[in-house]
């Protein structure tokens, strides 16, 4: 730990990191076009690596370093870029179909996240780590990207609210246990990798089979 | 370190990279079937070592084998192999069909291989992270077989398959963290925290409000994989659109494996919270499963849609018998696991052939089985009544054992037990038998189908219905006593 | 029972079995003969029934093509049926050998014996005629026995026993109280030998006629022997049914155990007793006309509510 | 060497196993499977039979197979009333196999051996559930046999009526299984599951009340009792004739062991209202059952349903047992369970016997309808009178079996009187008409029957070829005539049979309430009271009528002249004037109205075609079984709403889940 931070600064950058991830997350829920919404979800990465890299500084957990640079090799630079590639080639540029508008998503957005305040207050007080105050932030960010998966009604949208989810999930580890061991890091990493590539190939299979992106069209299965 | 656990890994992951390459030759499907033997020769092996002498670590306890996931590494390993021995008959007919080509041949081999490989790792791994990620895995490599057909109504069901499950999989790691959490005051923050022995050493001092909370999100996560009801919803739709190898598999096996990750949870939740907050969870979600999905069965019109249900209700009454805990009710609950794969598979296989003579799933269009093919049409019905807890068979056997002791210890579920039961044995076989008897202008195979495996798992049904060996039951009630 | 077996008892009761078969013609004769006086005609005479017996006999037995054993075995077994059932009923003494071998129930079961020959051997030949006979034959069979049953059951209850017999000794040794009950149940029991020997209200014996014929339906292709022990066999019915009514509702008269006086002074009464009860029947029958066959069941159904009134009075009234 | 009587048992349930195998090792070999296996069979129930015949008089034994639960394994046990229904089985078996080698033809239904395979797990499964001693034995033979038997009612399963009736059966089964289940659910108390230890629990009235009816209801739904019956004229009809004689005969019985199993040896207390309502639910399965087997034209449904209403006979002697034996009196318990026990023999010998008569009729004509047959006994001797015996019998007259059940149950409701409930006085006797009404009209029934199909002229030209039953069909029937006969003529000596049977259940049975009775008379209470002797009913009869042909033979002549039948002057006589079926049902119809459901499609002038067609049905169908079916569908409809394709709600469901999950442990 260097000389000059004391533990009270090194809690307050840690929750204005977690507060600005909050921020962006609430931003990803009410973007309309997908473009930004790529931008947006590389910088919730960008943005995690910040938090993983201070909390690895601040703690000098060597490993920590490694998952930092591994998040950002992942989730700043090579998703992104996959799929920005991914809409070009499918060329749905147009913008983000919500299934309820905006403002009522973010009015439950509110809701998810005290209700996650309250729910993590307990658990945070017997985390060991310095970060554990941020666990209600993360407990937040899994719950609205949750919610964006059921509201949106395009493909990829739905696609980037669980690659958002995954980065709270990635970001609730470190607040709580200062990242999973390093074999399950990397473990996480390489099922996150495969399912972009698998749901690539679905978009091209869907936009092949339903000329279009649009999720309902795949309400063909049920009972009547 | 035993050889047995680097066999049992090693043969299905270089077996998959192996299909990889050469998956698209016309000798694939014996390449398929020939690894498929040899893990399960493996896991023989590993089972005879366990069994003699006792519980086994490996690479540094990363792998931990007990009396508990030996039985269920043997049942994968033996089940895989029948379902490959089905599906290379399976897989040429439906490629003289045109359903199939060489390159979607080559990506079916491989991935077989590599599920097979990612469920042995579950049962066999020791770190609950890692189980996570090969359960995670397990996902990936079956959502490309659920999609093989590329038809409309199979890219459906592979798409929500794969949002479903991975959120469901995201909320079990977000469990696991937790998990983790709670353990690291005990264990220090290395990855011997998320060992599973070391957490059993240490489960009664871990912190109870933590663990709730952490068996709350493994119980959604993981209950989403084995499908209990109000999570259940991916799972008729892979179930019936994917190749029926992969049906087999998926319904046979991969409830199993993900009803077991649970179980080890469950049994650390009941270690840290003392009270039975678990175990009322689980009968909760599985009484529901089992009144739900027996009411499910009346309307069905596909047949593969209708047993994906039926899995659903005896998977719920699987965690119903594990929810209320105590040695008999453990006991009928693995014996029930063992029978239903056994008997699930069988029906899959004859289900296969049928809708291939038939040329839909359709039930109402798939009529007089027993005349076009004795052996489709006999196996159909005997594993119809097998599954529906008709006695001679395994089935009532462990149904029976659930049953009497919900009677003894939760009476006020046996009656909405029998009456799903009932209703699940009216709606089934009111559609079933139509097919099997009645007269049908349906030609027979080209391939003789190879319908050995179905006979043999009936047969190992009907065995555990009326004479369970002695080993077998002492087996049995030793994994009932882990489980508590 | 058997061991007791005694000479005088056996004599006793081969005596009055041959009375019944010989007088049973001459009960049927004298009904006829009221019928006839009560119609202001002469009547064919009290002895019109022995000389048809003695013609038919004479005649050849004409049988039907499609015939088959049953049909000409059938009179035999009806007579023999009919014999059997007056052996049972003490008609002069209660002290009959016979007696134990079979009590009321089995008497019932032994007219219903007889009826079920009567109707398929009436089925045999194939003709509309011989199934509609029987058709109807059982109709009324089984709306009456019921009520026969619960009459005897009433008897039976009172003397606590359901052998004639005994029924008849402890009924007769009783003081003469009115027993509502056994009033009731007289009613309900003439109802139904009216409906069982196809007497006028449900069958008129004497008429041919397609439509109204139940007995005569059945009988119609029998001729000469086989027509004679029909007929001697209904009579005989008659005779049954007259000496059970006897039995149950007028047992004074009745001899009580072997005595041999007891036995002489018997016959006169159960003569005098037939006559009346003949010239009873026959006031019944020019008084009444012939119902719509299915105005029968109610007719029965008033016979069997008779009889459950019957039993539920003595439940009520005497125990 | 001394071989107890249950390993004697046991090794004839396994001989029949034995004999399954073999046949379907040899599905397509006719010749063998007909001519070694069914008499092999044949020979392994007549042994049965004879080991029961042993047992019965001996007190009871005990053993435990390896087989089953490693911590429940199969309890086996042979006692005074296992013996007894095994010596049914053994018996009615004998004649049935017999009967069955000689009738099976080939290209009927499914592989002469896989029949054989159904045919012997079904008498084994039978046997067994007659000894099992634990519930969980018991529930696996008790089910064994029920697929068995549906595999034999499908076996022609290529017509669709029978595939509905196969279903329709195994459902009821299945549904009276799990009520069986329940029954031992609530018995065991928290001891484990052999009956040894279900025998020392001591229930409360409440809870044996809910066993009891549980158990009515399980097995009420095997034997076919009032609104359970309707798969019963469904099935037996469908399955094929040795098959329909056994189910009848037999299978209908274990649903009565199972009642007396649990009523009078699992269950001490027995509470009195029960038997009145075992009476009344007797009495209505009675009289429905003898009713529509009146308005029935086809002659296997006539049977089948006539089935129903002797087990409604059977289900009222056990109600009034189980009344007596509530107020403490023994004595009359035992005289009413006697009846009951002497109708479930009379009943397997005499309806199989009909049933195996209608099958050589079927395999003669290839023709089931009344409507078209007739005039059988000219071309069908040996079945007609061997037949008329059966049809005697099943009316209750005097000499023959079945009189003597229905004599020893009125003389039982003779003495309900001294019970001291003052409604059950009046009522019970009433209860004793309608008994009386079920058996005239089961003579109704059986006239029409015989009447219908043996006598009159052929309906049908082809009737003219009918050839008479095979030398093994009529040593079959033989053998179930003579015991009709036999039984009707020799009631004491079965009755000390019986005695063995009630007298562990109810602590005293006929003899030692009555003392010393002559071998010739049957006289349950006591000589004045009431008494009956069969046998010189017989003689007396054989004796009057031979002494009546012989006088007529002798003072007169014995001429007899063929002439065409009375035609009152319409000279074209044909066979169709004769009363068909329907017409013979006409007046029951009439009498019954309230019982069926008939619409009736009258022709108006303008028909090019008039018809006149009346279908008769089943009113519970109508008010029970769609009623159920319907709300099943409901619910599942309310089911489905959860599955509804979208996405979006699915997640929703998880969602939510997790919330509220959150909430709960909060």
């Amino acid at each position: 730990m260097s000389q000059f931070l004391t533990p009270a600064l090194t809690g307050q950058i840690i929750n204005l990191l977690a507060a600005v991830l909050l921020l962006l997350s609430f931003a990803m829920l009410a973007q309309r076009r997908i473009l930004s919404l790529i931008d947006l979800f590389a910088a919730q990465g960008f943005v995690l690596t910040l938090s993983t890299a201070f909390v690895a500084w601040a703690t000098g957990q060597t490993h920590l370093w490694w998952s930092a640079g591994l998040t950002f090799a992942l989730k700043v630079l090579l998703l992104p870029w996959i799929l920005h590639r991914l809409i070009r080639r499918l060329n749905v540029k147009w913008d983000v179909e919500t299934l309820i508008n905006i403002p009522t998503t973010m009015l439950f957005g509110l809701l998810l996240v005290i209700l996650a305040f309250n729910l993590a207050q307990p658990v945070s007080a017997l985390a060991g780590t310095i970060t554990k105050g941020t666990l209600g932030i993360a407990l937040a960010i899994v719950l609205l990207s949750f919610l964006m998966m059921i509201t949106r009604s395009k493909a990829v949208p739905q696609v980037i609210g669980f690659l958002a989810m995954e980065n709270s999930l990635f970001f609730a580890a470190t607040a709580a246990t200062y990242g999973m061991p390093m074999v399950v890091e990397l473990g996480i990493a390489l099922d996150v990798l495969v399912g972009v590539i698998i749901l690539g190939v679905f978009f091209f299979q869907i936009r092949e089979r339903f000329d279009s992106l649009d999720i309902r069209h795949l309400e063909k299965l049920k009972e009547e | 370190m035993s050889w047995e656990i680097l066999a049992v890994l090693g043969i299905p992951l270089a077996g998959g990279v192996l299909l990889a390459l050469f998956g698209h030759r016309r000798a694939a499907a014996e390449l398929n079937v020939a690894l498929s033997l040899a893990t399960f020769v493996a896991a023989a092996a590993l089972t005879a070592r366990v069994v003699r002498d006792g519980p086994l670590f490996a690479f540094g306890e990363q792998f931990f084998v007990d009396s508990l996931n030996v039985f269920l590494v043997a049942l994968t390993a033996f089940v895989s192999m029948t379902t490959s021995m089905f599906s290379r008959p399976y897989m040429r007919i439906e490629q003289e069909h045109g359903k199939l080509t060489e390159a979607r041949l080559r990506l079916y081999h491989s991935m077989y291989q590599l599920f097979i490989f990612t469920m042995l790792l579950v049962l066999l791994t020791n770190n609950l992270g890692l189980l996570w990620v090969a359960l995670e895995a397990a996902t990936l490599t079956t959502v490309l077989l659920v999609s093989l057909y590329r038809t409309p109504a199979s890219l459906e069901a592979a798409w929500k398959y794969f949002i479903l499950c991975g959120v469901g999989i995201a909320q079990a790691l977000f469990g696991t963290i937790l998990l983790f959490m709670a353990s690291q005051k005990l264990l220090g923050t290395g990855v011997e925290a998320l060992l599973w022995t070391h957490l059993l050493g240490v489960r009664s001092q871990l912190e109870p409000t933590i663990l709730s909370i952490a068996f709350v999100f493994l119980l959604v996560g993981y209950g989403t994989k084995v499908g209990l009801v109000p999570l259940h919803n991916w799972l008729p739709d892979a179930h019936a659109e994917g190749p029926t190898p992969v049906s087999a598999v998926l319904s046979g096996l991969l409830l199993n494996v993900a009803l077991y990750a649970l179980v080890r949870c469950k049994v650390l939740a009941d270690g840290a919270l003392g009270t039975d907050f678990a175990g009322q969870l689980m009968m909760g979600f599985g009484l529901l499963s089992v009144v739900v999905g027996a009411f499910f069965l009346a309307r069905q019109r596909d047949i593969k849609r209708m047993f994906a249900y039926s899995s659903v209700e005896h998977m719920g009454l699987v965690t119903f018998a594990f929810g209320m805990g105590g040695p008999i009710a453990s006991f009928a609950g693995l014996l029930h696991m063992t029978v239903h794969s056994l008997t699930k598979s069988a029906i899959f296989f004859t289900v296969g052939h049928a809708a291939q003579t038939a040329g839909t799933q359709m039930m109402d269009d798939i009529r007089g089985l027993a005349r076009v093919s004795p052996t489709i049409g006999w196996g159909l019905m005997l594993g119809t009544l097998a599954i529906l807890g008709l006695p001679p068979f395994g089935v009532f056997a462990s149904e029976f054992l659930i049953l009497t002791s919900a009677m003894r210890q939760q009476p006020w579920a046996t009656p909405l037990l029998l009456i799903s039961l009932g209703v699940a044995f009216a709606a089934v076989f009111r559609k079933v038998q139509p097919m099997v008897f009645g007269d049908t202008t349906a030609k027979p195979l080209p391939h003789r189908p190879a319908l050995i495996p179905v006979f043999v798992h009936l047969a190992l049904a009907l065995m555990l219905g009326l004479y369970i060996p002695p080993y077998l039951a002492a087996w049995y009630r030793e994994a009932a006593k882990l489980i508590g | 029972m058997l061991s007791e077996f005694s000479w005088a008892g056996a004599s006793a009761q081969l005596t009055e079995i041959l009375l019944a078969v010989l007088l049973a013609p001459l009960l049927l004769g004298w009904v006829n003969q009221c019928r006839a006086w009560l119609q202001n005609k002469s009547g064919p005479g009290v002895l019109r029934p022995y000389l048809m017996l003695r013609k038919l006999m004479a005649k050849d037995a004409v049988v039907a093509h499609g015939a088959s054993p049953l049909f000409r075995t059938a009179p035999y077994i009806v007579f023999g049926c009919m014999v059997l059932a007056v052996a049972i009923v003490p008609t002069l003494g209660t002290d009959l050998p016979y007696a134990p071998a079979a009590d009321a129930i089995a008497l019932v079961g032994i007219l219903a014996l007889a009826r079920v020959f009567i109707s398929l051997a009436a089925m045999d030949i194939g003709t509309a005629f011989g199934t509609l006979g029987a058709r109807r034959e059982m109709m009324i069979g089984f709306l009456a026995e019921p009520a026969l049953l619960i009459v005897l059951f009433t008897a039976s209850l009172i003397s606590q026993s359901t052998s004639l017999a005994t029924t008849v000794e402890t009924l007769s040794h009783r003081e003469l109280a009115i027993y509502p009950s056994l009033a009731f149940a007289g009613v309900a029991f003439t109802m139904v030998s009216l409906a069982e020997n196809a007497r006028i209200p449900v069958d008129n014996p004497a008429t041919h006629l397609e439509l109204t014929m139940i007995h005569e339906a059945m009988v119609l292709e029998y001729s000469g022997r086989h027509l004679a022990l029909i007929e001697w066999a209904a009579s005989l019915k008659l005779f049954v049914y007259s000496c059970v009514g006897i039995a149950l509702f007028f047992p004074f008269g009745i001899a009580q155990g072997g005595d041999a006086a007891g036995l002489l002074l018997a016959l006169p009464t159960l003569a005098f007793k037939l006559a009346i009860g003949g010239f009873l029947l026959a006031v019944i029958e020019t008084l009444s006309a012939k119902m719509r066959i299915f105005r029968a069941p109610e007719f029965l159904g008033t016979a069997f509510m008779l009889a459950v009134l019957a039993l539920l009075l003595h439940a009520l009234l005497e125990t | 060497m001394s071989v107890t009587p249950l390993a004697a048992a046991l090794a004839i349930a396994a001989a029949w196993l034995a004999i399954a195998a073999i046949g379907v090792c040899a599905p397509h070999a006719l010749r063998f499977v007909a001519k070694v296996l069914y008499p092999l069979g044949a020979l392994a129930g007549l042994a049965l039979a004879a080991t029961a015949l042993v047992a019965i008089s001996q007190p009871p034994d005990e053993t435990v197979l390896p087989l089953g639960l490693p911590d429940l394994p199969f309890h086996f046990r042979i006692d005074a009333l296992s013996a007894f229904f095994l010596l049914i089985l053994g018996s009615v078996t004998a004649g049935v196999s017999v009967f069955a080698a000689g009738y099976l033809r080939p290209g009927e239904g499914t592989l002469p051996g896989v029949q054989c395979l159904w045919y012997h797990l079904f008498l084994a499964s039978m046997a067994l559930v007659l000894l099992a001693n634990d519930a969980y034995a018991f529930m696996v033979t008790w089910e064994t046999m029920a697929v068995s038997s549906f595999f034999l009612v499908t076996s022609d399963h290529r017509i669709a009526e029978i595939r509905r009736a196969g279903y329709l059966y195994l459902l009821i089964a299945h549904v009276g299984a799990i009520a069986i289940l329940m029954c031992f659910g609530v018995l065991h108390g928290f001891g484990d599951y052999t009956f040894a230890s279900i025998r020392q629990v001591e229930l409360t009235p409440f809870w044996a009340t809910v066993a009891f009816l549980l158990a009515l209801f399980g097995f009420g739904a095997k034997a076919g009792i009032v609104p359970l019956h309707v798969w019963l004229p469904e099935a037996h009809p469908a399955a094929p004739s040795p098959v329909s004689a056994l189910m009848s005969a037999v299978m209908l019985k274990t649903a009565i062991y199972g009642m007396l199993r649990v009523t009078f040896d699992l269950l001490h207390t027995q509470i009195w209202w029960w038997g009145v309502l075992a009476l009344a639910i007797g009495l209505l399965t009675a009289l429905f059952g003898v009713v529509f087997s009146a308005v029935q034209s086809d002659m296997k449904r006539l049977l089948a349903w006539s089935s129903i209403e002797n087990i409604g006979f059977i289900v009222v002697g056990f109600g009034l047992g189980v009344t007596f034996a509530a107020y403490k009196m023994y004595g009359l318990a035992a005289l009413a369970l006697t009846a009951m026990l002497y109708h479930c023999l009379n009943h397997a010998y005499f309806k199989s016997l009909l049933f195996l008569a209608t099958g050589a009729v079927l395999h003669a004509t290839k023709e089931r309808g009344l409507g078209k047959l007739g005039g059988l006994i000219h071309r069908m001797p040996w079945v007609a009178w061997l037949a008329l015996v059966g049809a005697l019998a099943i009316a209750g007259m005097p000499p023959l079996n079945g009189f003597v059940s229905e004599w020893l149950l009125l003389q039982a409701f003779l003495f309900t009187p001294n019970l001291p409930d003052s409604y059950l006085n009046m009522l019970v006797p009433v209860a004793a008409a309608a008994i009386a009404l079920a058996a005239a009209l089961s003579a109704y029934v059986m006239v029409k029957f015989y009447g219908v199909v043996f006598l009159g002229q052929p309906r049908e030209e082809k009737l003219a070829q009918a050839h008479d039953a095979g030398i093994l069909e009529r040593i079959g029937l033989v053998w179930l005539a003579a015991g009709c006969v036999a039984f009707g003529v020799l009631p004491v000596q079965v009755i000390t049979l019986l005695d063995f049977v009630t007298g562990p259940m109810l602590g005293t049975n006929l003899s030692k309430a009555t003392g010393a009775t002559h071998w010739l008379f049957l006289a349950p209470i006591s000589a004045e009271r009431a008494s009956y002797s069969p046998a010189l009913v017989l003689v007396g009869l054989a004796v009057l009528t031979g002494l009546a042909w012989l006088a007529v033979r002798r003072f007169y002549h014995g001429r007899v002249r063929r002439a065409p039948p009375w035609d009152c002057g319409y000279p074209l006589l044909n066979a169709r004037m004769q009363d068909t079926a329907e017409g013979f049902g006409q007046p029951v119809r009439q009498v019954f109205e309230p019982f069926f459901r008939m619409t009736r499609e009258l022709p108006s002038a303008f028909d090019a075609a008039p018809r006149y067609r009346v279908t008769v049905e089943d009113h519970l169908w109508y008010w029970c079984y769609l009623p159920v079916a319907r709300l099943v569908d409901r619910l599942t409809g309310f089911v489905t709403l959860l599955q509804r394709g979208r996405i979006s709600v699915y997640l929703l469901y998880s969602f939510g889940t997790l919330l509220v999950l959150l909430f709960l442990v909060r």
